[in-house]
């Protein structure tokens, strides 16, 4: 028996040992290693590879290079998994040793990817979770955002909710990160404009059984909803809410992820719903126009919002290059060239706040005939208050 | 079989014990399943130096009875005394622990331990030290030493580093006796223990029961006539649950109700 | 001779290992040293799964519990001693063990197994919900614990090297402790325990105390797992106590063969393994992960450290059918 | 409720609560039914459970978009996912039976794996919603906000007829005898003749089926996600361990003992809601350690 035990463990360090020889680094000095730490599998796989081919598309409009430097790529699936996200994020880091690190959807990994950038000081972009801490109390010079912040739209829509005469206000939201910030950033809007949140409800993630909270709604009979939800959820919550008939009688707000990437799946009960975003469909902008045509001919799909944010983040990450020459070593000159560039991005000119998050315009859709239409522009060149960043 | 007095067994086999002492009392101990009566109001009385045989036919309830003596079925009621205290509310375990030991009707041992790890492990239960985590069980003088003389004792001496699973079932049951002689019961519960032996390791149990006999209370549920006859000083016949007649052997053999009820069926009776 | 072989193989297994850092690759140095932590966690559930015969389903909590309690009794901004978070966190995962023992238990076999799950369940929502846990999205831990002793600093758990060497050193602790205890009477007990628990009663031992403390000790050698991890990585999600975790943690102590301590070892190398090779291999690494496990099963009872057994069977001929 | 505590919920609002609870519960119920069987009569642990769900509700996805009906979707469904859960059992968990439970857990976690990558290879990972149909899209006004959609309703009442339908398959018919059989004693049964292996296939194609039947009709009101599997299948467990593993009326009141104790624990103890399911659990386990009811 003993004998067995101990092939079995030589085994097993060999297969270990493979595993590192396998997947050692091949690395060819003189392309620029880009790295992608993003969901590919799981809940948020539609975005992660959204935000693949939208960066993948500015670098191709770019004939395959930036600063005359070829691009190659890594990729690594997070899984949306926080569990994992140091060691994912170490594979690119020390294992691939990339140049930039470009990632991710989920909140919680996208803080593990940003402690791991500065400790190791690798250039990343966050092309899509918007955790305010990020370019918040976080914030490193290093560490730059091609999004948003959960604060910067729920703020928008705070401002409209008043705007639109609401006094009285519900809120409900899953109990994470990104809902509870976004139901400060409103809270800060609305109030400051002389409503009152009368209630904040919140629910585990991703827990999908609304219907108490809508019979709560119901009895508190509040001027308006506003709510963060995304993806499923998202869809499932709309649906619940327009077939318990609250719709007819207190109108639903949200940031824009409830209705982004799900309008399919939420069919009539979508309809008319106004939401805030940094992007929308039918933006008066021939960035737009082109971005969206050389995507949907590319891809065979409609580009989203997170296509853009990868779209972006490759944009950024190409003047931080053309600022150093295209030398990746003077990190020093790249961070310098981001800070500066002013990004001509489908969903309209941006430039970075000190804090390294865009400084932008949130506009106000409404859902009609499955797109999100612009219908105004609440709050232009909104910035994040970047609370707590020392930058 | 030897003469041999091993010192692991002196201290229990030769306690010298007042004989007679009554160890265990059931009274009136029933037992439902649903609405199935399994046992009703049976008594039975165990003094040491006694060897009691429950008999009866299949189905008759006398596993039942055992399993409520051992503590491994709760009686529905009825109470169960062991020298003058009420354990009726024991588990199995804690009825091992005053002195109430058992073997099973269907081989019930470690296979995959051997002979000796099997009964050392029952030797041991009788001074568990879980707190010392780091002496060594092997190291246990004190129970490698009774367990080997209780396997010598059950006649297995020649099968000690043996893997339990692959001895043949005879032997299994032999085992089986070792390790309840390895708990110092006082009183032994057999089911069946001669059940599948060669007409040899029969007779070796019986010497072994006799051996037994002065020191402890025993309660045995046999088939093998020449067995029961030959170690028997009480018999009990059950049918149906119920008992139907208790007393001495010579009672039993002439009592017109049991030939009857159950020995009437059986062809091997003979004396 | 075997036993002569197995100490050498061992030696030579460890002194492979020893050698990890050497390679200068700190993404390696950090992997082997992740499988390592993972190493004990597997040894702390084979305690349970492979020599007392409980299937604990929910093994990822007292994991948990322990990396939870560092990033909660460390400091925001200084380090914690080690000598002060490592015993309190294994403390507190083998209180959290024994507490949870207490309801599970009372069950048994297919209870037993979602009733583990259930309340690893349970400890995962006290860290996602309340106010205790800091939610979905973790904590980190920003400074590592140090091994000052009053002014002398033996090691410095902030390098890399020096890190490894500890968990290194703590997997051969775990495992020499591990192995001490199952020659103890105690460890016997739950051996017995395994095979035959109705006879353990029967022969005057109260299973339940022995189950107990092994499901609390298994608890509390998990935590110093989760203790490592979280010093590893400086970063607890509620995700560490997902079933997910459990079911890998099972997946390995199944791989290496239940009731082999080495085998543990084994299994938590090989998982990672091949986790790194489908994971660079295919974006759908968990389908090629499945149809493994699912082979497995169904062609490789007895685990990883019977195929040599088998081999050697089939290759004489007489390859078992089963 | 004392009309004292109105502050905290009127009693008007306590009626639509304890509505949502019943409606909840008894979804939860169809889905843990099918798992209590495979449980309880054939002694193995499925983890795949939740993924037969998830399955249910893509099948209604696909279907629906194939056909134009969730009607026809489901009648075509149901078959299939019968055959499917009969070709499993054949292919795979017939091979279970006298392996340890631990085998079982393994074999079913690599199902959940392949499952969820099958789903995304075929289906992709987009969330997707299916209509409700036109005839069941009405809402019932409740108060003067607050209508409950005839939908739900309509699966509530499903979910009752099939209880009934399974007590009365399990009581009163010669398979349910059978299955009541094997369920107490395997050997027995292959005694009498009664080819056992064909029951299992039965009882787990069953389950399959009311698995997957139970993602059908849920997939319009929660649309259709990845992973969407993995909480339905948790707090499946947690539902049958209270109600006693292999009985479906054990499941059915702990369902609905679940589907309330989350109800209200949403609304009341919000900081606390994911724990109360298991809490619940934990305090059933302390009282009967084998559930409500036992098997049987």
């Amino acid at each position: 028996m003993g004998h067995n035990l101990n092939k079995a463990f030589k085994f097993g360090i060999g297969m270990a040992l493979a595993a590192g020889l396998t997947s050692g680094a091949q690395a060819a000095d003189d392309k620029i290693k880009v790295g992608f730490m993003l969901p590919y599998t799981g809940t948020y796989a539609s975005l992660g590879n959204a935000i693949t081919n939208g960066f993948k598309q500015y670098v191709a409009e770019q004939g395959g290079k930036l600063s005359g430097r070829e691009i190659e790529y890594f990729t690594v699936d997070d899984e949306s998994d926080p569990a994992k996200a140091t060691e994912n994020a170490n594979k690119l880091v020390k294992r691939d040793k990339v140049d930039l690190l470009v990632g991710t959807v989920h909140s919680g990994v996208a803080l593990a990817m940003a402690k791991v950038a500065r400790e190791n000081k690798t250039l990343l972009i966050v092309p899509n979770a918007g955790a305010d801490e990020i370019t918040g109390p976080l914030c490193a010079p290093n560490v730059f955002r091609s999004s948003f912040t959960n604060w910067q739209p729920a703020y928008a829509m705070g401002k409209v909710a008043a705007q639109k005469g609401y006094k009285k206000v519900v809120t409900l939201t899953w109990k994470y990160a990104a809902g509870l910030q976004s139901i400060d950033g409103f809270k800060e809007a609305f109030e400051q404009a002389g409503g009152k949140v009368v209630k904040d409800m919140t629910l585990p993630f991703p827990n999908v059984e609304f219907q108490p909270f809508l019979t709560e709604i119901a009895s508190l009979k509040p001027d308006a909803v506003f709510v963060f939800f995304a993806g499923a959820g998202a869809a499932k919550f709309v649906k619940d809410y327009a077939a318990a008939g609250l719709n007819k009688t207190v109108p639903l707000l949200g940031s824009g992820f409830l209705t982004d990437g799900n309008l399919d799946a939420m069919g009539d009960s979508g309809k008319a719903l106004q939401t805030t975003l940094h992007y929308a469909d039918g933006l008066d902008n021939k960035k737009d126009q082109a971005f969206r045509l050389t995507y949907a001919k590319t891809y065979k799909m409609q580009p989203d919002v997170y296509a853009v944010q990868g779209y972006d983040a490759a944009q950024l990450y190409g003047a931080g290059l053309k600022a150093a020459g295209g030398d990746v070593s003077k990190q020093a000159d790249v961070i310098k060239g981001m800070e500066a560039a002013k990004i001509d991005s489908p969903r309209g000119a941006f430039t970075l706040s000190k804090a390294h998050n865009p400084v932008q315009d949130i506009y106000l859709r409404e859902v009609q005939g499955g797109q999100n239409k612009v219908i105004g522009i609440p709050t232009k060149a909104l910035a994040d208050p970047a609370r707590g960043c020392k930058l | 079989m030897s003469e041999i007095i091993n010192p692991g067994l002196a201290a229990t086999v030769g306690t010298p014990a007042a004989a007679g002492e009554i160890l265990l009392v059931a009274e009136r101990i029933t037992r439902r399943f649903g609405g199935l009566v399994a046992n009703q109001d049976v008594c039975v009385t165990l003094p040491r130096g006694k060897v009691h045989v429950l008999l009866g036919p299949n189905g008759a309830g006398k596993s039942t009875c055992i399993n409520m003596l051992s503590g491994d079925l709760p009686p529905s009621e009825g109470t169960i005394h062991f020298m003058g205290k009420d354990i009726t509310g024991l588990s199995a375990a804690q009825r091992s622990q005053v002195g109430i030991g058992r073997s099973y009707q269907r081989t019930n041992i470690f296979p995959k331990f051997t002979v000796l790890e099997n009964v050392r492990l029952a030797a041991q239960s009788r001074r568990q030290q879980p707190w010392r985590i780091f002496s060594r069980a092997m190291k246990q003088q004190w129970a490698l030493d009774k367990a080997r003389a209780c396997i010598e004792e059950a006649g297995l001496g020649a099968k000690v580093d043996w893997i339990a699973g692959v001895l043949s079932h005879g032997e299994q049951r032999q085992l089986e006796i070792a390790m309840v002689l390895a708990t110092d019961a006082q009183v032994m519960l057999l089911d069946e223990p001669l059940a599948g032996m060669g007409s040899d390791e029969s007779a070796r149990m019986v010497e072994v029961l006799k051996r037994l006999k002065p020191s402890r209370a025993i309660l045995l549920v046999e088939h093998d006539m020449d067995a029961v006859f030959a170690v028997a000083d009480t018999i009990t016949v059950m049918v149906n649950g119920q008992v139907l007649e208790s007393g001495p052997p010579a009672q039993i053999k002439a009592s017109v109700a049991v030939q009857q009820a159950y020995l009437g069926q059986e062809d091997s009776f003979h004396v | 001779m075997s036993s002569l072989n197995s100490t050498i193989f061992k030696l030579a297994g460890l002194a492979l290992l020893a050698c990890v850092p050497l390679t200068g690759e700190s993404f390696y140095v950090e992997l082997a040293a992740k499988t390592l932590v993972l190493a004990i966690f597997a040894m702390s559930l084979d305690l349970l799964v492979g020599f007392t015969g409980l299937v604990s389903f929910g093994h990822a909590a007292y994991f948990g519990v322990a990396a939870y309690s560092v990033a909660l009794l460390s400091p925001k901004y200084e380090a914690a001693s080690l000598w002060y978070v490592l015993p309190a966190s294994v403390g507190l995962s083998a209180l959290a063990a024994l507490v949870v023992g207490l309801f599970v238990l009372r069950t048994k076999g297919i209870y037993f197994i979602m009733v583990t799950l259930a309340f690893a369940q349970l400890a995962f929502f006290v860290f996602h919900d309340t106010p205790l846990g800091g939610g979905s999205d973790g904590i980190y831990l920003n400074v590592k614990p140090t091994a000052a002793i009053a002014g002398w600093v033996p090691f410095d758990l902030d390098n890399a090297t020096h890190l490894y060497y500890f968990i290194l050193g703590a997997l051969v602790v775990v495992y020499a402790f591990l192995a001490r205890i199952l020659q103890s009477p105690f460890g016997r007990v739950l051996v017995g325990i395994k095979s035959n628990e109705h006879r353990m009663q029967s022969m005057g031992y109260l299973t339940f105390r022995y189950k107990l403390a092994a499901f609390a000790l298994a608890g509390g050698l998990g935590g110093v797992a989760g203790f490592l991890y979280a010093v590893v990585f400086g970063f607890v999600t509620p995700e560490l106590l997902s079933w997910h975790q459990s079911g890998n943690v099972l997946l390995m102590v199944i791989l290496g063969g239940m009731g082999n301590l080495v085998g543990a070892i084994a299994g938590a190398f090989v998982f990672t393994g091949m986790q790194e090779v489908f994971g660079n291999w295919t974006k759908h690494w968990q389908l090629v992960m499945g149809c493994v496990i699912v082979a497995a099963v169904l062609f490789m009872p007895g685990g990883l450290s019977a195929v040599p057994g088998r081999i050697k069977r089939a290759l004489q001929g007489g390859g078992s059918n089963e | 409720m004392p009309a004292g505590q109105g502050t905290l919920m009127d009693f008007a609002s306590f009626l639509i609560q304890m509505l949502n609870s019943l409606q909840y519960g008894l979804l939860l119920f169809l889905v843990a039914s099918g798992l209590t069987l495979v449980f309880g009569i054939m002694g193995i642990i499925n983890l795949a459970h939740g993924s037969f769900y998830m399955i249910g509700a893509y099948l209604a996805f696909v279907l629906t978009s194939a056909t134009g009906s969730l009607f026809l979707a489901i009648l075509l469904g149901i078959p299939l996912t019968f055959i499917v859960g009969a070709f499993l059992e054949w292919a795979l968990f017939s091979h279970l039976y006298k392996r340890e439970h631990l085998e079982q857990v393994l074999l079913t976690y690599g199902l959940i794996l392949i499952f969820e990558e099958l789903r995304s290879l075929l289906v992709g990972d987009e969330v997707h919603g299916v209509d409700i149909p036109a005839i069941f899209s009405a809402s019932i006004p409740l108060s003067d906000v607050l209508s409950y959609p005839v939908y739900r309703l309509v699966i509530s009442g499903v979910c009752i007829v099939l209880a009934v339908a399974l007590y009365f398959v399990i009581q009163r018919t010669r398979l349910g005898m059978m299955i009541r059989a094997g369920n107490h004693d395997r050997t027995m049964v292959e005694a009498l003749g009664i080819n056992i292996n064909m029951i299992y296939r039965v009882v787990f194609a069953l389950g399959f089926a009311l698995a997957a039947l139970a993602g059908m009709l849920a997939a319009p009101i929660s649309s259709v996600f990845p992973n969407m599997g993995s909480h339905v299948l948790i707090i499946s467990f947690v539902i049958v361990v209270i109600g006693g593993i292999g009985s479906v009326w054990g499941a059915l009141i702990a369902a609905l003992v679940i589907g309330f104790a989350d109800t209200f624990g949403k609304v009341l103890l919000p900081d606390y809601a994911g724990m109360v399911v298991y809490l619940v659990m934990a305090v059933v386990l302390l009282w009967r350690p084998e559930g409500i009811l036992k098997k049987g």
